[in-house]
């Protein structure tokens, strides 16, 4: 048994578990759920200890260089003079997978104990959230681009259900706003990914593939192929290639979100419970950026060189854009949202760099990310979930309320912030000094956007510290009065529970950065070679 | 001389007249009277035609049977009128659409 | 750690690495502590005791000796080896030594100071913290580090200046702080970037050391190049390794230093980033006295010490120029104000103007000299300051009055109250007056002769600078006058205007009056100079100027400390008179000049009208654009899709569906029609048989 | 114009108007009578066909049989159908009948046609009765002639509706009885 393999599928086991089980068993759902992601973390945990490291392991565009890689024929059909039509069952994890995979299972068990606020039709919450599970983890491990496909529309549909029933006043809309943005994104990819397939082929067996590391090798394109690279073919006037990369682009943009594809984020964020809000930010989000790393620039190096001014240019706007909208909201689960965007926005410059610091500044930034969102959803949460109200103007005062609070808010802040000593400095410092260092190592985006993106840590600074003085610090004054006071308890065992490992994470990462470094390095480096060789 | 023509066309004219009368009137007695006018046409024609069988004279024997016939309808007809008009109250037989759907 | 290095290095290391980290250890100590424990005062105490022994043994065994660096690899990224290092030498000790000895003091007043918080366990955490960033910030050895420490110092700065943060004013302040410290910080984080991409290394002594790459960078035809062939081999290794280019464009090293001097104006509340300082006096008396009068807003001076060597002469000139101005218009503003710590906090400002000032003329070590006499006196100043507003706010609280106890408007004649303080204070104004035999005597006159020196050959305009220094002086004494007189002299004005009010009032106990007679005592010269006049003989200029440092030469040397202290003494007995004798304001309380002054030049509104409310106002435009154009244009989308829909439904509905009901009405009127036959008149019946027969006939005939 | 010819038209005209004008009256008694006057002159047209025998049980049957038989009916069937005549009064063209006109007339239309177009008095068969002289003429009397043929060729259908005559004579006094009494 493939260890990715086992990982993927032990949610659907005990989901079968939890579907079987009687509906008056109910309160072991969360349990289950919880045992299942923890098996997933231990799993996780275990695959990135025995993580080989070395220039050998590379991964990227050598399929031989993947680590615990499983490959099964899943779908052969012979079509006679058309040849076979192969998909595969290809899973396997390089560099840029397995941070990101250990950040997920982590992820995912704090969403369970954020679950617990979950009241009603349980059996159907746990059954979909543990079919996400499946998803998210099955999207970052799938090397074979139908699998990866099949993955990705598989989140849709949990998710979709999951804001639309569990969420808040207006979840109908926003449940219907994200599907469409995703939809909308991913409907297009699905050309893409036919037009890609019929245009490679496996040099192995002479079939057309969806093997994603065979689809960043120039010569396995068929010359007249469309987006055989000496083809020069056109869709609508404008290179094909140019338009798969813009139509996968534009897929992943959604997810990340990048300005101004990003309206859906804050909306499905506030009307979301709590643990899809912490899928959302902290899972969801990555896979976007990790899809632009993986099949954007992947397949499409040549055109991820030529528009790098323009991914960049788009970072840029989303961090400013993602900053100063923030400052803006009122309502704190908004705020965050917009924070998020703000911080993606790093994770796109970086990519947009192509320098081995950029890069590895923005897969640290989504993992460092992934911790930090997760817990400052995680925060939100627990307010909502003692008065149901969430407007920073309506509480003030929480630090002598709510010390312990307090203190959690404070370390997610700054973290988020960029304080050093936690993981969004270094991602954050390190992206910028990679796309600083862009114009000098390969002369693809100019000086001024690193410096422009410094002003997005300013006003990070700027919305954190005017929420955190708004609502935690001064004398005691809430909106709800004494019901609330009542309401508002410090911190249970369980929460402190959840928030203790993050916060610890966020700063272990920070102090020791080489624990994510070390191990993408290699394939970082081996993507520069890549997209240098081209 | 006259010709069959001649009495094909006022045998025409009495069956439009009676087709008329059995139509629109609103009378059954009237409408009987159509019926007996129609029959009369008929009548007309057998008589008008029999002038050329002198040897079997099936034209006016017809006729006969015809008149008969007639009679016999008419009986018929006026029994059937009288039992409706007791049930109805009325011999108009627009009036009376029980069979209406 | 590198073996290789012999034993007495490696014991030095060791203690720094201990020294640092033992107020680390407090306040973690300290977090896991109850709020309340009266325990954590000790432990933190202890912690920067030990702190102070060891950094006093690392001084020892550095001080005038080679420098001694060690690193370690911290990470890899890509190619380039991100290290984790120390890097000892006289500048990293002296300031090691300074933090850990000033920050002792304060940790003693605390324990009295805080006695009654609520919080007091929190409070030395923060403080043990702000050491243990600050002390890191001293001797790490490459610009990440530095940054991260640099921010951290800043971080805990804001939780002391928002420790009660109860108080909105507090918690404003606290935000301002930071904010303030972070458009430094994005200065600096620039500028490092630009020096990474620039030499591929983030090494502090490979660039900015003896024989760094940036001493071999210069900067013409419009380009920043290094000049490779000048290079020593062993630095030269290190930056092509790291895949820099070597050259940018030569606008990247204008913005680089004034990335630098951006974080050096934040933290050094330099203009234009002063204003934060004189806000952040609503924290704690005793953290004003440690972080924001003499450690942290040192570290911007100490930031510039360590990259000196990237400035050129015009950016240095700029950075005399500013440093001038900002000595200038705190020391007016400090004229005027009336609470008392917010004239100690001007004046902080102005005397770090000064260190800017110096650096800026070439005097690096007279700079950095001012540095260490400035931290003490201030330090003591703000003490003293401490026990004054302790004792004006045991009056009030006694009294239930309602005043500032802040504002030296209600005090005076304290003198006789407060003995000990009093003396301290008289020792502290002296010092920051620079009278001789103090400390501040030996390091402002050094600052001052060299500024002329510098002036001399430049063209006479530049004769501004040291002029308005010398104003500077004048202006500073006044102030200090002003000050000690209004509260020390005279008599108690509270007093006067409450009679009934019961007076209570002492030196405090010995954890008061120890940390006043430590600092006292550095305020005064032996402890940085045998000879009380000469700036040249003290031991900490010489340990860190150049060795071949021009002697003293011309008139300057003997003119201006006679001159200035002859007028600083006619000022301060002007001062003496104005306030003691005439007993009221004799200068024009109304002038444009005044208002000026008081207001503090306006720069707080002018700041708040041209930037705070801007940003927001654009973060509110941002999120309205997000809001109704991009939402808008997607809900227009939804709305176009929607009508599209709406069409479509009503093609749908009226169209396909309408054939089909077209086609099924049609059938259904057949039906109707066929059935209006089925009506029941046996004359309708026939009637349509014969027009059925008719028609067929008329068919008949027809065809 | 020979006699004979005028006497047809007139007849023809008489029986026509008469039968129009009973189809047009509301009034039933009217009508009746009128239609009295077609049937005599329809024996009168008989006559003028050369059928004498059928003219006279036309007048004997009908007018002494049917007419009186429908005369009393009407008298039985009493007040409501004066009632409908005189609701009816003065729409003699109303729309409701231009249907049956317009029916009527292109039936009359159309019978006319086919009629010119069969040319009657060509026909085959009354060639060649006039050829072998197998036509009526005036001066025979064919009562004989009849009465023989109804005993020998039309004996069947002479006994036929001779019991079909009964049946309806039968049937119709059942109908006529009074209800309750069946």
């Amino acid at each position: 048994m493939n260890i990715l393999t086992l990982l993927i599928f032990i949610p659907v086991l005990f989901g079968l578990i939890i579907m079987l089980l009687p509906s008056s068993m109910r309160g072991s759902f969360k349990y289950i759920t919880l045992l299942a992601t923890l098996v997933q973390l231990g799993i996780s945990v275990w695959i990135y200890l025995h993580f080989k490291t070395g220039a050998t392991y590379g991964g990227i565009n050598h399929e031989n260089q993947f680590q615990f890689v499983q490959k099964l024929p899943w779908i052969v059909l012979n079509l006679g003079s058309m040849g076979k039509m192969q998909i595969d069952y290809f899973v396997g994890i390089d560099g840029i997978s397995i941070t990101l995979l250990v950040m997920t299972s982590l992820v995912l068990v704090i969403a369970t104990l954020a679950s617990w606020e979950i009241k009603s039709n349980l059996k159907g919450f746990f059954l979909l959230f543990l079919l996400l599970d499946m998803a998210v983890i099955g999207v970052f491990c799938a090397l074979d681009f139908f699998l990866f496909y099949m993955f990705y529309e598989l989140m849709l549909l949990p998710l979709y259900f999951l804001i639309g029933m569990w969420g808040g006043a207006r979840r109908e809309y926003a449940a219907i706003k994200f599907f469409l943005y995703t939809l909308f994104g991913s409907v297009f990819m699905l050309l893409v990914m036919v037009g890609l397939y019929l245009s490679v082929t496996d040099p192995a067996t002479g079939n057309h593939t969806f093997n994603m590391v065979q689809m960043m090798n120039p010569a396995n394109y068929s010359a007249q192929s469309v987006f055989s690279i000496a083809g020069h073919q056109t869709i609508l006037g404008m290179p094909a290639r140019t338009v798969g990369f813009v139509v996968l682009f534009i897929a992943f943009a959604i997810k990340v979100p990048v300005v101004p594809l990003h309206t859906w984020l804050p909306d499905a964020h506030v009307e979301a419970p709590t643990p899809v809000s912490i899928i959302l930010a902290g899972i969801l989000l990555k896979i976007g950026g990790y899809g632009i790393i993986r099949i954007c620039i992947g397949i499409f190096p040549d055109v991820a060189t030529t528009h790098a001014f323009w991914l960049g240019l788009l970072g840029v706007i989303s961090i400013l854009y993602g900053a100063l909208n923030a400052l803006a909201q009122r309502d704190l689960k908004r705020m965050i949202a917009y924070s998020s965007v703000s911080h993606m926005g790093f994770v796109l410059l970086g990519i947009a760099s192509q320098t081995a610091e950029g890069i590895s500044g923005a897969v640290m930034q989504m993992v460092s990310h992934g911790f930090l969102s997760t817990m400052l959803f995680f925060l939100v949460g627990v307010i909502y979930n003692r008065v149901h109200d969430r407007d920073i103007y309506h509480f003030r005062g929480l630090g002598t309320m709510m010390p312990k609070y307090t203190a959690f808010v404070m370390i997610a802040f700054f973290a988020s912030l960029g304080l050093p000593g936690f993981s969004a400095f270094v991602a954050e410092a390190f992206t910028l000094a990679g796309v600083f260092k862009s114009h000098s190592v390969n002369g693809l985006l100019p000086y001024w956007m690193a410096v422009c993106s410094t002003l997005g840590i300013l006003l990070s600074a700027a919305y954190f510290l005017w929420t955190l003085q708004r609502m935690f610090f001064g004398q005691e004054s809430l909106k709800g009065g004494s019901v609330w006071k009542t309401a508002l308890t410090d911190l249970n065992l369980r929460e402190k529970l959840t928030l203790a490992p993050l916060a610890l994470i966020a700063l272990v990462l920070g102090i020791m950065p080489s624990l994510v470094f070390d191990k993408i390095n290699d394939s970082v480096l081996a993507l520069i070679q890549f997209l240098q060789a081209k | 001389m006259i010709t069959l023509t001649d009495f094909l066309v006022v045998s025409a004219a009495l069956f439009c007249i009676g087709l008329y009368m059995i139509v629109s009137k609103r009378n059954a007695i009237q409408i009987l009277i159509g019926i007996e006018l129609i029959l009369n046409a008929a009548i007309l024609n057998l008589v008008a035609f029999g002038k050329h069988d002198s040897i079997s004279n099936s034209g006016q024997i017809f006729a006969l049977f015809a008149i008969v016939l007639a009679a016999a309808t008419t009986a018929v007809a006026l029994a059937i009128i009288l039992n409706v008009y007791r049930k109805y109250k009325t011999i108009d037989p627009g009036k009376i659409n029980n069979l209406k759907d | 750690m590198n073996n290789t290095l012999p034993y007495q290095d490696l014991t030095l290391i060791t203690c720094t690495l201990a020294a640092v980290s033992s107020p680390l250890l407090a306040a973690l100590l300290n977090f896991c502590l109850p709020a309340k424990s009266k325990a954590a005062g000790w432990i933190s105490t202890l912690g920067i005791l030990l702190s102070c022994v060891l950094a006093a043994k690392v001084f020892a065994g550095v001080w005038n000796n080679p420098q001694i660096h060690v690193k370690e690899v911290w990470f890899t990224i890509g190619a380039t080896t991100v290290y984790a290092g120390i890097l000892l030498n006289n500048l990293s000790v002296l300031m090691l030594l300074l933090v850990s000895v000033i920050a002792l003091p304060v940790h003693i007043y605390s324990t009295a100071y805080m006695k009654y918080d609520g919080r007091y366990s929190r409070y030395f955490a923060y403080l043990s913290f702000f050491c243990f960033s600050m002390l890191a910030l001293v001797v790490v050895d490459n610009l990440v580090l530095f940054y991260a420490f640099w921010e951290l110092v800043g971080f805990s700065s804001y939780l002391l200046i928002g420790f009660w943060f109860t108080r909105d004013k507090a918690v404003q302040a606290s935000k301002k702080a930071f904010i303030m410290n972070r458009i430094g910080d994005i200065g600096l984080l620039s500028a490092i970037i630009i020096i990474f991409a620039m030499y591929g290394t983030f090494d502090i002594n490979s660039l900015f050391g003896p024989q760094g790459i940036v001493s071999f960078t210069s900067v013409h035809d419009g380009l920043w190049v290094v000049t490779p062939d000048l290079l020593p081999k062993s630095v030269g290794s290190v930056w092509l390794s790291g895949g820099a280019n070597g050259s940018l464009p030569a606008i990247w090293q204008y913005i680089a230093v004034a990335g630098i001097f951006l974080a050096v104006a934040a933290k050094s509340a330099q203009f234009p980033l002063h204003t934060w300082l004189p806000d952040a006096m609503e924290g704690p008396t005793s953290v004003s006295a440690l972080i924001h009068a003499a450690t942290m807003v040192a570290a911007g001076v100490f930031l510039l010490g360590r990259v000196y060597p990237m400035f050129t002469e015009t950016e240095l000139t700029i950075l005399a120029c500013i440093g001038c101005f900002t000595a200038f218009m705190a020391a007016t503003i400090a004229l005027t104000q009336n609470d008392l710590k917010r004239i100690l906090a001007y004046s902080t400002i102005s005397q770090l103007g000064f260190m800017i000032l110096a650096m800026g003329v070439g005097a690096y070590a007279s700079s950095l000299f001012h540095l260490a006499t400035h931290a003490f006196f201030k330090c003591l100043l703000f003490l003293v300051a401490g026990i004054v507003i302790h004792q004006v706010q045991h009056i009030k609280e006694d009294n239930n009055l309602d005043i500032d106890p802040q504002s030296i408007l209600y005090m005076g004649g304290l003198g006789k109250k407060l003995p000990f303080t009093f003396i301290a204070a008289i020792v502290g104004g002296l010092a920051l007056v620079g009278l001789p035999l103090t400390s501040g005597y030996l390091s402002k006159d050094g600052i001052l002769i060299q500024a002329f020196e510098w002036s001399d050959s430049r063209s006479a305009w530049f004769k501004i600078i040291p002029v308005t220094a010398l104003l500077t002086t004048w202006l500073t004494a006044f102030y200090v006058a002003r000050l000690i007189v209004r509260v020390f002299f005279g008599e108690f004005r509270l007093l006067k205007i409450n009679p009934g009010i019961k007076l209570h009032i002492g030196d405090g106990g010995w954890q008061y009056k120890l940390p006043l007679a430590l600092l006292a005592i550095c305020s005064l010269f032996p402890l940085f100079s045998l000879h009380p006049l000469l700036y040249e003989h003290a031991w900490v200029f010489n340990g860190l100027s150049p060795s071949n440092y021009l002697v003293r030469e011309n008139i300057y040397h003997t003119i201006i400390p006679a001159g200035v202290n002859i007028l600083s003494l006619f000022v301060l007995y002007a001062a003496y008179a104005i306030y003691i004798k005439q007993n009221s304001f004799s200068l024009p309380q109304t002038g444009f000049l005044y208002r000026l002054s008081y207001n503090q030049w306006y720069i707080d509104k002018i700041y708040k009208r041209a930037f705070v409310k801007p940003v927001l106002g654009f973060g509110k435009a941002c999120f309205w654009f997000d809001k109704n154009i991009i939402d808008g244009f997607i809900h227009l989308l939804t709305k176009l899709s929607g009508c599209a829909a709406l069409f479509t439904a009503w093609t749908d509905k009226y169209i396909v569906d309408g054939f089909l009901h077209l086609i099924a009405a049609i059938v259904q009127s057949i039906g109707n029609f066929a059935r209006s036959f089925q009506s029941g008149k046996v004359q309708y019946y026939l009637f349509s048989m014969l027009i059925i027969v008719l028609t067929l006939f008329i068919l008949k005939i027809l065809i | 114009m020979s006699l004979i010819r005028v006497l047809f038209y007139f007849m023809s005209v008489i029986a026509v108007a008469s039968a129009l004008y009973a189809a047009s009256t509301k009034n039933l008694v009217r009508s009746i009578f009128v239609f009295f006057v077609t049937l005599f002159a329809l024996a009168g047209l008989y006559v003028l066909a050369l059928a004498d025998f059928v003219a006279v049980t036309q007048v004997v049957i009908y007018v002494g049989g049917i007419l009186v038989l429908i005369i009393f009916a009407f008298m039985l069937s009493g007040k409501e159908t004066l009632n409908v005549i005189q609701q009816q009064k003065g729409k003699f063209f109303s729309l409701g009948k231009l249907p049956a006109i317009l029916l009527a007339a292109l039936f009359f239309i159309v019978m006319i046609n086919v009629m010119l177009k069969a040319d009657a008095d060509n026909l085959a068969w009354v060639k060649d009765s006039i050829t072998y002289n197998n036509t009526i003429t005036p001066n025979a009397v064919m009562i004989d002639n009849i009465g023989v043929n109804l005993m020998t060729r039309y004996l069947l259908p002479f006994e036929a509706i001779s019991i079909l005559l009964l049946m309806a004579l039968v049937g119709a006094a059942h109908l006529s009885r009074k209800e309750g009494s069946a």
